[in-house]
C-alpha cells in the first residue's frame, strides 16, 4: 500500500489535481483542468503508466459540460489511474493525446465520432470510424433523439390486420 | 480401342456414381449414427447434387468454367482405367502412374479453376490440398512401389488378381502389414477425411478451393468428389485388400472399406497442415520405407510368409 | 409477400423445387443474438440434416440466407451483399422479432426497424428468441412453400428490384461503402 | 547439310549480328532468329550424314546420333527463344554483344556436341561458358553472373584435369579412345572429376547454387536458354560418363548398391538430392524464375538418375526427359518472359490475374507446367513414367522416394506461378495490358505443340532413343505402334488421351446443357461480406506455402558452404600479404634468413 | 647481318646522347626502341665473343631462339609501353635506354658475371622507374631488398668460382654439376635467392606490393610485362643450363614456385584495388612459370612467360591511366568504366580471359602445354593445383570484369546510368594500339600451333623438348 501513497502523493504534488479520489483497490481518480490534460498524460507515462486503456467521454448535459476520461495503466505497479477533466459542452475541445500515446488515435476518433468532441492537433480525429455514414448530431449525445432518428430513417411496420401470426402464435395485441 | 469401349466407359462413369453416391448417402447416415443423430435419408446425396445442378450459378471468367470440365473430365477419364473386378473398359491401361496421374489432372483442373475464382480462400485451400497431397503421396507411394517391384507389374488388375484365391491372408494388406497400414493412413489423407481435411475446413477457411462454387459448378464438384472417392478407395482396394473376383465382392469389399475410413474420421479431430505433413513424414514414411527394405532385401511378403 | 398466386411451374421447375426443398443449404448470418440457437438444432437434439438441411460456409453454396436476430446498418450492408452473392432460386429466412420489427432496438439510431424492406423475406420465425422446435417449424414450412412454388422471394426481388434498392439507399446511404479500412 | 556450314554460317552471323545490331538493334534481334532457325534446320537435316567423320581447322568431329540428338534440343531452346531477342534489344546494355555471344554460345553447343575428341569439346564448352557468363551479367544481378561462373569453372576444371589425366594413361584425346586402360583410384579418380563439370551444368546438388542465381537473374531472352538448353549440356558428360566412360564396365568389380557399382549409386544419390532439394526451395521462391530455376534443379536429378541408370528403360526415360524439360521449361521461362515483357517484373506478388490480359500466354505456361510435373496428356508425363518404370525394377527405393517427392512436390511449384501470376485479380497497374505480339506468341505456341506432341505420340522421340541406346550398347526400349512396353507394365500415350478426351468431352457437354452461369467481376468473390476495394490486397500470392516452409526454414542454405570456402581464400591470401608482402624490408631479410638457415640445416642432411 | 653487341652498344650509345641532348631525349627514346625492334630481325645468330679473348675467358653473347624470343618480347613490349605512354617515358628516357641495354645484356650474356652487371644496370633503373610512384619509401624498399639480392648474388658467385673456377655458362653446363654436393648448394642458395627476390618469389617479394601497387600506366606495365619476363627468361636459362636441377633441391624450388602460384592467386582473389589484383595475379604467374623453369619444362614455361606478359602489359596500361582519370583504382568505384570504352574493354577483357586460360585464347594454350608436359612427367599434383587456383583466379578476373562491364544494382538489370563516367581512357589511336595487341593474344589462340611454332620453330629450347600439346594433334597424327 506505500507505493500507492506514494504514488497518490506524487501525483497530488505533481499534478495539482482538483480533487482526487480512489474509487477501488489500486485505482485512483484524478481530476484536473483540460489544459493540463496533455502534460498530466506526459507526467504520467513517464511516471511508469504506459497503457493507455481507454478514452472517453461522460455528457454531463445539465451542466454543459463534456467529462473527458482518460484510463491509464502501470504495467510496473498495476495501478489505474482515471485522468478525467471537464470541457464545454458547446466548444468541445481538447488538446490530442496521440502525441504521447500512437494509440489514442481511434479512441479519440470514437469520441469525435460519438460526442462531437474537436481534437487539436490530431488531423484524422474526423474520420469516421464506426458509423460509415452518418449525418445527424453526434449519436450519444444527451440530446440526440433516436427515437425521432429511428423513425426517420428506419420505416416500422405498421401493425394492421395483415399481420396476424400465421403460424400458431399468439399476438397480445 | 473401339466404340464398344467407350460405351462400357460411360456405363462405367453411370454405375460407379449411383453406387459411390448411394454408398456417400448410406455413410452419412452412418456418421449420424456416430454422432447419435438420425441423419440424412440415404438419397439425400442425389438430392444435393441435383439440386446443385439445378440451381443458377456464377461464374469467375473462363478459367473458373474450364477449370471445372477438366478436373471433371481428367476424373472421369481416370474413372474408366480404374479396373472393376477384372472388368476394364480399355483393357492394359489400369497402370499405377498412369492412374495416379490422370488423377492429378483433375486435381490441376480444381486448383486451377478455385484460384481462378480470385477468392484468397480457395488459394489457400488449394494450397493446403497440395501440400497435403504430398504429405501422403510419398509414402503410399514408396509402398505402391514395393508392391511394383515384389510383382514385376504397375498394373492394378493384375496386382488383384495375384491376391485373390489365396484367402483373406493373401491380400497384400496382410502379406506387407506395414505397407497396409500405411496404404490405409494414406488413403484417409487421399480422401480428405479427418483428421486430414484441414484444406477443406468450412469454419476456418470457408470451404476452401470450394468457396466461390454455387449451383452447377458445385454439383460438377459433387460428382467429382463421388468419383474421386471412387478412384482412391479402387486403388487401395485392388492393391491390398484384393480386389473382387465378381462385381458383388468389389461392391462389398468397398463399402465396408469405405465405411471403416468414414468411421475413423467420424472420430477424429483436425490435423493442421504442417502438423499433417509432420505425422506422414513420421510414422508413415518411416513404416513404408521398412517395409520397402524388407520387402526387397529379404522377399518377405513377395512369397506367403507361412 | 402475395402467397395465393397461381401454380404456373412447368414439370421440369416442379422437379427442380423438389430437389431444392429436400435440400437446403443455409448460410447463417449470424451478427444477431439468436445463432446460439442454432446449434441445438444442427446437433443431435433435432438433427436437421433429417430434412436435409446444413450449414454451408459461403453464399454462394447455399440456397438460404438465415438472418438470426437485430440487423444494424452496418450489418444490413453485408447482409445485402451476401444476398447478391447467393444463386437463385434463393430464399430468405428472417429470424427472431428484430428483424419483424426491431426488437427491443425499436428506437436504436444504428438498428433497422423491419428487414423485409430491404430484403425479400420468405419466411419469419418469430420469438425472442426462437426455440430449436420453432425453427425446425419454420423450415418445415419453408419446405412446403419451396415444393407449392410459393417461396418466390427471389423472384420478387429481381422484379422490384428498384423498389428494394430506393429503400436500402434511403436508409443506409450506399450499400457497398468505401473507406479507409475497406481499401 | 554440313556442320562445318553450319558452324561457318552461325560464327559469320554472330560476328555479322554484332555489327547489324550497332546499326539498327532490332535488325541484330532478328538476325539472330534467322542464324538460330537455320542452325536449326540444318542440324535436323543432319541426320542422314550420321556416323560421319571431318575436322574443321584442328577441331574433329563426328557426328553421333547422340550429338544430333543433344544438339537438336539444344538449338531448339535457342532458335525459339531467339523470336524474344529483337524485342529486348532496347533493354539490354551491350545489345551488339549479347546477340554475338548468344549466336557464339549456340555455336558453341553444336560443336561440343560433335566433338569427337576431348579438347575441342572442352575449347567448345568452356566458349559456351564464358561468353553466357557475359551474356547473363546483362540481366539483374552480377553476382549471378559471377556465381555461375565459378562454378562453371570448378566443373570445367575438373573435368580438364580428368581428360588429362586420362590422356597421360592412354595418350589420345578422342573421345571414345580416350578413357581406355584406365583402373583402380585413378579410375575413380578420372570419373568423378570429369563428371563434375556435368553435375554442375544440371546443377546437381551441392553445384545447384548457380541456377536460381543465374537463371533467376539473366536477361528474360536468355533464360529459356540456360534452362531449356545449357543445362542439357551437363547431361551429355553425364552420359558420357558411362558410356566413353564405360563406368559400369570398369567399376564392375567394386560394391554394388542395388545393382550399380556404388560411385554410380553415389552420383544418382546426388541427383536424388538434388530433386529434393529442388523442390523444397522452389516451394519456397518468390520470383517466378527463380522458382522456374529450381525446378530446373530438380528436373535435373531425374535426368541425372535417368541417364546413369544406363539400361532399357530409364535410360530412356532420362534421355526423353531432356526434351520434354528443354521445351516445357523453354516455354515457361518463355511465357514468363511475355509477362515480364508487359508488366516489366517477375516477382509473383506484384502480378495477378494476367489470364484475363494474355490468356494465350497463360494456356502456354498451363501446359508447360504440365509436362514438368509429370502429368498426362503432356510429355513430361512419359519420361517420368519410364523413370520410374526403371527404378522399380531395379528396385532403388530412396531414389524413387526422392523421385516421388519431386514429381508431387512440382504440383505444388508449379502451381504457384500460375495462380499467383496467372488467377486471381489482375492488378489495377495491368489493367491495360495486352497480349503479346504474334512473333513472340509464335516460339511459345510451336514449344506447347511439341509439348502435347510427345505427350500423345512419344514414340517419335523414342525411336530415336533407342537408336541412341543400340549406338552405345544397350538393349534398347520396346516399341509397339503406339504403346511403350517395360517389364512392369506398358503404356498407351495416344489412348490415354483419347481417353482423357472423351471424359472432357462428358464433363463438357454437361456443363454446356445446364444453364448459362451469370458472370461476375473477380472482386466480387466471398470475403465474409466485407467490402473489399484493392485489387492487390485480394490477390493471394506471395508466402503461398507457408505452413509446409516453416518446416524447413532453417534448413542451411548451400551457399554459405561456397561464401565459407571464397572466405577461406581470402584469408589465405589475407596471411600470404601480412605474411610476405609487407612494407617493411626487415620483413625479407627474415625470410631470406630463414630460407638460408633452411637450406643449412638440408645441406647438412643431405 | 647485325653483331648482337649492337644491341646493348646503342641503347647505351643513346642513352649516354639523351644526358647530352636533353631536348631530343623523346625522339632518342623512340628510335632506341624502334632500332633495337628492327636490328632483331638481322642479328648474328650463334655465340659472340667480344674483346678477343675466348670463352671462358672473354665476355661471350649468346643468341639462342631462347634468347630471341626474349628479345623480342621484351623490346616489343618497351616499344608498345613507350609508345602508349610517351608523355611518362619522355622524363625517365635515359633510364629507359639504359634499362634496354641492361635487359638486353641480361637475355644475351653466357657469362655470370656478365649477368650480375646487367642485371645491376637493369635493377637500378628499376629503381629509379619505382620512384614515379612518389612513394619514396617503398622505392627504399625496394633498394634494400635488392641490394641484399645483389648481395647474395656477388656472394654466390664467388663460392661458386671458388668451387668450380669459371663462370661461363657454356663451361659450366659442360661440368655438369652433380646438384648432390653440399658445397654446390650454398651457392646456389645465394644466386637463387637473387632470382628469387627479383621474379617476386615467396618468401622473397617482399617489394612487389609497394612497387607495383604504386605504379603509373608505363612502370607498372614496364615492371609487370618486360622486367619480369627477362628475370623469368634468365631464371630459366640459369637453372636449366648452368644447373641441372634434381632431387630435393627441384622440388623445393618447384614448391616454392607452386606455392608462390597458389597464395598469389589467393591473395589476389580478397583483392579490391586493380593494380593489387593484376600484382598478385602477377606473383601467382611468375611463380608457376618458376616452377616450371625448375621442372625442365621450357617451352610451356615461355608460352606462359609471353601470355603472361602481353596480358599484364594491357591490363597494367589500362589500369593506370584508369587511376589517371578516376584517382582511383578500387574496382568498385570503377564500375561500368568500358560502357563508353568498348575497344579498350575488349582489350582489357580478353587479356584478363587469357590469363585466366579459357580456350580460343593464348593463354589456354599455354596452359594446356604445361598441364600435359607435367602428366608426361607423371606429375598429377601440380596440374592439381594449377587447375585449382585456375578457378580462383577465373574467380577474381571474371568478378572484374563483371563489374568493369555492366553497372547496375543487384535486382536490377544492367543500366549505363550506374556507369561511373563516359571518360574516354585512351584515345582513339592508343585505343587501337592496345586493341591490337589483344588481337595477338586472340589471333595466337585461334591458331596456337603457328604461333608455337613461330616462337620455338617446333624444336624446343636450350635443347629441351618442343611443345608438348598441338592442336594439331588433335586431327589423328602425333
Amino acid at each position: 500500500m506505500n507505493s500507492m501513497n506514494n504514488t497518490i502523493n506524487e501525483i497530488k504534488a505533481a499534478l495539482k489535481p482538483l480533487k482526487m479520489e480512489t474509487p477501488a483497490f489500486r485505482q485512483i481518480a484524478v481530476v484536473v483542468k483540460p489544459d493540463t490534460v496533455h502534460n498530466a498524460l506526459s507526467y504520467l507515462k513517464q511516471k511508469g503508466f504506459t497503457q493507455l486503456s481507454i478514452v472517453t467521454c461522460v455528457d454531463w448535459i445539465k451542466e454543459s459540460e463534456f467529462e473527458l476520461v482518460y484510463i491509464l495503466f502501470s504495467w510496473t505497479e498495476g495501478i489505474h489511474i482515471q485522468l478525467r477533466a471537464r470541457i464545454d459542452r458547446d466548444k468541445p475541445v481538447m488538446v490530442t493525446a496521440t502525441d504521447i500515446f500512437p494509440g489514442a488515435q481511434y479512441y479519440e476518433r470514437e469520441v469525435h465520432e460519438f460526442f462531437g468532441v474537436e481534437f487539436t492537433g490530431n488531423e484524422d480525429a474526423a474520420k469516421p470510424l464506426f458509423l460509415e455514414i452518418w449525418d445527424d448530431l453526434p449519436p450519444l449525445r444527451k440530446d440526440f433523439d433516436p427515437q425521432a432518428y429511428s423513425d426517420s430513417k428506419f420505416p416500422m411496420r405498421e401493425r394492421g390486420n395483415e399481420f396476424v401470426s400465421e403460424i400458431g402464435g399468439h399476438d397480445d395485441e | 480401342m473401339n466404340v464398344m469401349s467407350f460405351v462400357y466407359g460411360f456405363l462405367v462413369l453411370l454405375g460407379v456414381f449411383v453406387f459411390q453416391t448411394t454408398l456417400t448417402g448410406l455413410n452419412r447416415k452412418v456418421t449420424a449414427r456416430l454422432q447419435k443423430r438420425y441423419g440424412a435419408r440415404w438419397y439425400q446425396q442425389f438430392l444435393d447434387i441435383f439440386k446443385a445442378l439445378r440451381k443458377d450459378s456464377t461464374s469467375h471468367g473462363w478459367v473458373f468454367d474450364f477449370g471445372v470440365i477438366m478436373a471433371l473430365g481428367g476424373i472421369m477419364a481416370t474413372v474408366i482405367f480404374i479396373p472393376v473386378a477384372g472388368f476394364e473398359a480399355f483393357p492394359g491401361l489400369d497402370n499405377i502412374f498412369v492412374i495416379s496421374y490422370l488423377l492429378a489432372v483433375g486435381m490441376l483442373g480444381m486448383a486451377m479453376s478455385a484460384a481462378g475464382s480470385g477468392n484468397p480462400w480457395a488459394s489457400i485451400g488449394v494450397a493446403r490440398a497440395l501440400t497435403n497431397m504430398l504429405a501422403y503421396d510419398v509414402p503410399l507411394m514408396i509402398v505402391i512401389f514395393t508392391l511394383i517391384f515384389a510383382f514385376d507389374s504397375s498394373s492394378l488388375s493384375e496386382i488383384a488378381a495375384l491376391q485373390q484365391g489365396m484367402g483373406i491372408l493373401g491380400w497384400n494388406a496382410f502379406r506387407m502389414p506395414l505397407g497396409g497400414i500405411v496404404a490405409v493412413i494414406a488413403l484417409l489423407g487421399m480422401l480428405g477425411k479427418k483428421p486430414f481435411d484441414s484444406f477443406i475446413a468450412p469454419t476456418e477457411i470457408a470451404s476452401g478451393p470450394m468457396v466461390e462454387y454455387g449451383g452447377k459448378h458445385l454439383g460438377f464438384m459433387f460428382i467429382l468428389h463421388e468419383f474421386m472417392t471412387f478412384i482412391e478407395v479402387s486403388i487401395i482396394l485392388s492393391l491390398f485388400f484384393g480386389g473382387g473376383a465378381t462385381i458383388w465382392e468389389y461392391m462389398l469389399k468397398y463399402a465396408v472399406l469405405y465405411t471403416f475410413m468414414n468411421i475413423i474420421s467420424g472420430v477424429m479431430p483436425r490435423f493442421k497442415i504442417d502438423q499433417a505433413v509432420k505425422y506422414f513424414y513420421r510414422v508413415p514414411l518411416a513404416m513404408a520405407i521398412v517395409q520397402g527394405l524388407v520387402v526387397i532385401f529379404t522377399g518377405l511378403g513377395v512369397t506367403l510368409w507361412f | 409477400m402475395v402467397l395465393d398466386e397461381k401454380d404456373n411451374r412447368n414439370v421440369w421447375e416442379k422437379i427442380g423445387d423438389y430437389f431444392s426443398a429436400n435440400s437446403i443449404w443455409m448460410k447463417w448470418y449470424c451478427t444477431g443474438c439468436g445463432a446460439i440457437e442454432l446449434p441445438p438444432t444442427m446437433t443431435s437434439r433435432y438433427d436437421m440434416e433429417r430434412l436435409g438441411m446444413g450449414p454451408m460456409a459461403t453464399p454462394r453454396q447455399a440456397d438460404v440466407l438465415l438472418i438470426t436476430g437485430y440487423l444494424s446498418t452496418k450489418t444490413l450492408r453485408r447482409v445485402i451483399y451476401s444476398y447478391e452473392q447467393m444463386n437463385s432460386p434463393r430464399f430468405i429466412v428472417a429470424f427472431g422479432s428484430c428483424t419483424i420489427n426491431g426488437g427491443i432496438y425499436y428506437d436504436s439510431y444504428a438498428t433497422i426497424g423491419r428487414l423485409d424492406k430491404y430484403l425479400p423475406v420468405d419466411l419469419y420465425i418469430a420469438g425472442c428468441m426462437p426455440r430449436p422446435e420453432v425453427v425446425m417449424n419454420g423450415f418445415n414450412e419453408l419446405i412446403k412453400m419451396i415444393k407449392k412454388g410459393q417461396a418466390k422471394g427471389w423472384k420478387h426481388y429481381q422484379e422490384n428490384y428498384e423498389w428494394y434498392k430506393k429503400n436500402q439507399l434511403d436508409s443506409l446511404g450506399e450499400v457497398i461503402i468505401k473507406d479507409e479500412f475497406h481499401e | 547439310m554440313n556442320l562445318t556450314i553450319i558452324l561457318a554460317v552461325t560464327v559469320v552471323l554472330a560476328v555479322v549480328s554484332f555489327f547489324i545490331t550497332r546499326l539498327n538493334k532490332k535488325a541484330g534481334g532478328f538476325l539472330t532468329v534467322i542464324a538460330s532457325l537455320f542452325a536449326f534446320v540444318g542440324l535436323f537435316l543432319l541426320k542422314g550424314s550420321i556416323g560421319g567423320e571431318f575436322s574443321i581447322f584442328y577441331f574433329s568431329f563426328k557426328i553421333t546420333m547422340v550429338g544430333w540428338y543433344f544438339a537438336l534440343i539444344m538449338v531448339l531452346a535457342y532458335s525459339m527463344t531467339s523470336f524474344f531477342n529483337p524485342f529486348w534489344m532496347d533493354k539490354m546494355m551491350y545489345p551488339g554483344s549479347y546477340n554475338f555471344m548468344y549466336l557464339l554460345s549456340m555455336a558453341g553447343t553444336i560443336g561440343m556436341f560433335f566433338a569427337k575428341d576431348f579438347i575441342t569439346l572442352f575449347i567448345f564448352w568452356e566458349t559456351v561458358v564464358w561468353s553466357s557468363t557475359f551474356i547473363i551479367q546483362l540481366g539483374k544481378s552480377r553476382k549471378a553472373s559471377y556465381v555461375y561462373y565459378v562454378v562453371s569453372a570448378i566443373g570445367s576444371m575438373a573435368t580438364l584435369f580428368a581428360i588429362m589425366m586420362a590422356y597421360s594413361v592412354s595418350g589420345t584425346f578422342v573421345i571414345s579412345e580416350a578413357f581406355a586402360g584406365l583402373s583402380g583410384g585413378a579410375a575413380i579418380a578420372v570419373f568423378f572429376t570429369f563428371i563434375l563439370s556435368g553435375l554442375a551444368k544440371i546443377g546437381i546438388f551441392p553445384f545447384h547454387v548457380w541456377l536460381p542465381a543465374a537463371h533467376g537473374n539473366a536477361p528474360h531472352t536468355f533464360s529459356p536458354v540456360l534452362s531449356g538448353g545449357l543445362v542439357k549440356m551437363g547431361a551429355f558428360i553425364a552420359f558420357l560418363s558411362v558410356t566413353a566412360f564405360p563406368a559400369y564396365e570398369i567399376f564392375s568389380g567394386m560394391f554394388k548398391v542395388m545393382g550399380t557399382p556404388f560411385p554410380i549409386y553415389f552420383l544418382m544419390a546426388l541427383g536424388a538430392i538434388s530433386i529434393i532439394v529442388g523442390t523444397l526451395m522452389a516451394i519456397k521462391q518468390e520470383d517466378a524464375k527463380k522458382l522456374l530455376a529450381y525446378s530446373s534443379v530438380a528436373n535435373g536429378g531425374y535426368i541425372l538418375i535417368g541417364i546413369l541408370m544406363l539400361d532399357q528403360v530409364g535410360f530412356a526415360g532420362g534421355m526423353m526427359h531432356l526434351v520434354n524439360h528443354a521445351v516445357a521449361s523453354a516455354a515457361a521461362f518463355l511465357a514468363i518472359a511475355a509477362v515480364a515483357y508487359r508488366t516489366g517484373t517477375t516477382k509473383m506478388s506484384e502480378m495477378g490475374g494476367m489470364i484475363h490480359r494474355m490468356p494465350v500466354t497463360y494456356i502456354v505456361y498451363l501446359v508447360a507446367i504440365i509436362s514438368m510435373a509429370g502429368i498426362p496428356p503432356m510429355g513430361g508425363f512419359v519420361s517420368k513414367w519410364l523413370i520410374f518404370q526403371g527404378l522399380a525394377d531395379k528396385g532403388m527405393l530412396f531414389l524413387a522416394a526422392a523421385a516421388f517427392f519431386g514429381s508431387i512436390g512440382s504440383f505444388m511449384y508449379v502451381f504457384r506461378p500460375l495462380s499467383a501470376v496467372f488467377l486471381g485479380q489482375t492488378f489495377t497497374r495491368d489493367l491495360k495490358k495486352k497480349e503479346v505480339g504474334f512473333f513472340m506468341m509464335l516460339p511459345m505456341l510451336i514449344l506447347t505443340a511439341l509439348s502435347i506432341l510427345a505427350g500423345v505420340f512419344p514414340n517419335t522421340i523414342l525411336r530415336v532413343i533407342t537408336e541412341i541406346q543400340a549406338s552405345v550398347g544397350i538393349s534398347p526400349v520396346t516399341l509397339a505402334e503406339n504403346t511403350i512396353v517395360t517389364v512392369n507394365g506398358y503404356l498407351d500415350a495416344f489412348r490415354v488421351f483419347i481417353v482423357f478426351g472423351f471424359g472432357f468431352t462428358i464433363a463438357f457437354v454437361i456443363f454446356i446443357v445446364r444453364r448459362k452461369s451469370k458472370k461476375v467481376e473477380l472482386m466480387d468473390t466471398y470475403t465474409s461480406a466485407e467490402f473489399i476495394h484493392t485489387r492487390e490486397l485480394l490477390h493471394y500470392s506471395s508466402k503461398f506455402y507457408a505452413p509446409f516452409e516453416r518446416l524447413y526454414d532453417k534448413a542451411p542454405d548451400t551457399m554459405k558452404l561456397y561464401k565459407k570456402i571464397a572466405v577461406k581464400i581470402g584469408e589465405l591470401g589475407n596471411l600470404t600479404e601480412s605474411l610476405f608482402y609487407g612494407h617493411k624490408p626487415e620483413k625479407t631479410v627474415f625470410w631470406v634468413m630463414i630460407t638460408g638457415i633452411f637450406v643449412v640445416i638440408i645441406g647438412g642432411v643431405v | 647481318m647485325i653483331n648482337p653487341v649492337f644491341m646493348i652498344a646503342i641503347p647505351l650509345i643513346l642513352a649516354f646522347l639523351s644526358l647530352v641532348a636533353a631536348r631530343i631525349k623523346k625522339w632518342l627514346l623512340l628510335s632506341g626502341v624502334l632500332i633495337n625492334i628492327a636490328i632483331l630481325f638481322f642479328l648474328e645468330k650463334g655465340e659472340t665473343v667480344i674483346g678477343g679473348f675466348k670463352p671462358p675467358f672473354g665476355i661471350n653473347l649468346i643468341l639462342d631462339n631462347y634468347s630471341m624470343v626474349g628479345l623480342a618480347l621484351a623490346g616489343l613490349l618497351l616499344l608498345a609501353g613507350v609508345v602508349l605512354s610517351l608523355d611518362k617515358a619522355d622524363k625517365y628516357s635515359t633510364v629507359l635506354l639504359t634499362a634496354l641495354a641492361g635487359i638486353n645484356g641480361m637475355l644475351l650474356t653466357g657469362d655470370l658475371f656478365n649477368l650480375f652487371i646487367f642485371m645491376e644496370i637493369t635493377i637500378i633503373s628499376a629503381y629509379i622507374l619505382s620512384t614515379a610512384g612518389k612513394k619514396p619509401e617503398y622505392s627504399f624498399n625496394y633498394l634494400v631488398i635488392g641490394s641484399i639480392g645483389s648481395v647474395f648474388y656477388l656472394a654466390g658467385l664467388v663460392v661458386f668460382y671458388s668451387l668450380t673456377g669459371t663462370l661461363n655458362m657454356a663451361d659450366l653446363a659442360a661440368q655438369n654439376l652433380s646438384m648432390g654436393t653440399p658445397e654446390l648448394l650454398v651457392p646456389l642458395f645465394l644466386i637463387f635467392t637473387a632470382f628469387a627476390i627479383e621474379a617476386k618469389l615467396i618468401p622473397f617479394g617482399g617489394w612487389v606490393k609497394g612497387v607495383y601497387g604504386n605504379s603509373n600506366r608505363l612502370t607498372g606495365a614496364l615492371f609487370a610485362s618486360v622486367y619480369a619476363s627477362t628475370v623469368l627468361f634468365v631464371f630459366g636459362r640459369v637453372f636449366n643450363e648452368v644447373f641441372a636441377l634434381s632431387g630435393a633441391v627441384q622440388t623445393i624450388i618447384v614448391l616454392i614456385g607452386v606455392v608462390t602460384f597458389a597464395f598469389g592467386e589467393a591473395a589476389a582473389f580478397r583483392q579490391v584495388k586493380m593494380r593489387r589484383i593484376l600484382l598478385y595475379s602477377s606473383i601467382g604467374q611468375s611463380g608457376l612459370a618458376a616452377a616450371l623453369f625448375a621442372l625442365g619444362l621450357i617451352f610451356p614455361a615461355v608460352l606462359l612467360v609471353i601470355s603472361n606478359a602481353v596480358s599484364k602489359f594491357i591490363m597494367f596500361s589500362i589500369t593506370g591511366k584508369l587511376r589517371e582519370i578516376y584517382k582511383t583504382d578500387d574496382y568498385t568505384d570503377l564500375k561500368g568504366v568500358f560502357f563508353s570504352n568498348k575497344l579498350t574493354g575488349i582489350a582489357f577483357s580478353i587479356s584478363a580471359m587469357s590469363l585466366i586460360g579459357l580456350p580460343l585464347f593464348f593463354g589456354f594454350y599455354a596452359k594446356l602445354n604445361a598441364l600435359t608436359a607435367l602428366f608426361n612427367g607423371g606429375n598429377w599434383f601440380i596440374p592439381a593445383v594449377i587447375l585449382l587456383f585456375a578457378i580462383v583466379e577465373g574467380a577474381y578476373f571474371i568478378r572484374l570484369l563483371i563489374a568493369l562491364w555492366a553497372p547496375g544494382k543487384e535486382g536490377e538489370i544492367a543500366d549505363k546510368s550506374h556507369a561511373v563516367g563516359e571518360i574516354r581512357i585512351f584515345n582513339i589511336k592508343k585505343s587501337i594500339l592496345v586493341f591490337i595487341l589483344s588481337l595477338v593474344i586472340l589471333a595466337a589462340g585461334l591458331i596456337p600451333d603457328l604461333a608455337g611454332k613461330l616462337i620455338s620453330s617446333d624444336s624446343g629450347f636450350m635443347g629441351g623438348d618442343g611443345p608438348a600439346f598441338t592442336m594439331s594433334q588433335l586431327k589423328g597424327g602425333e
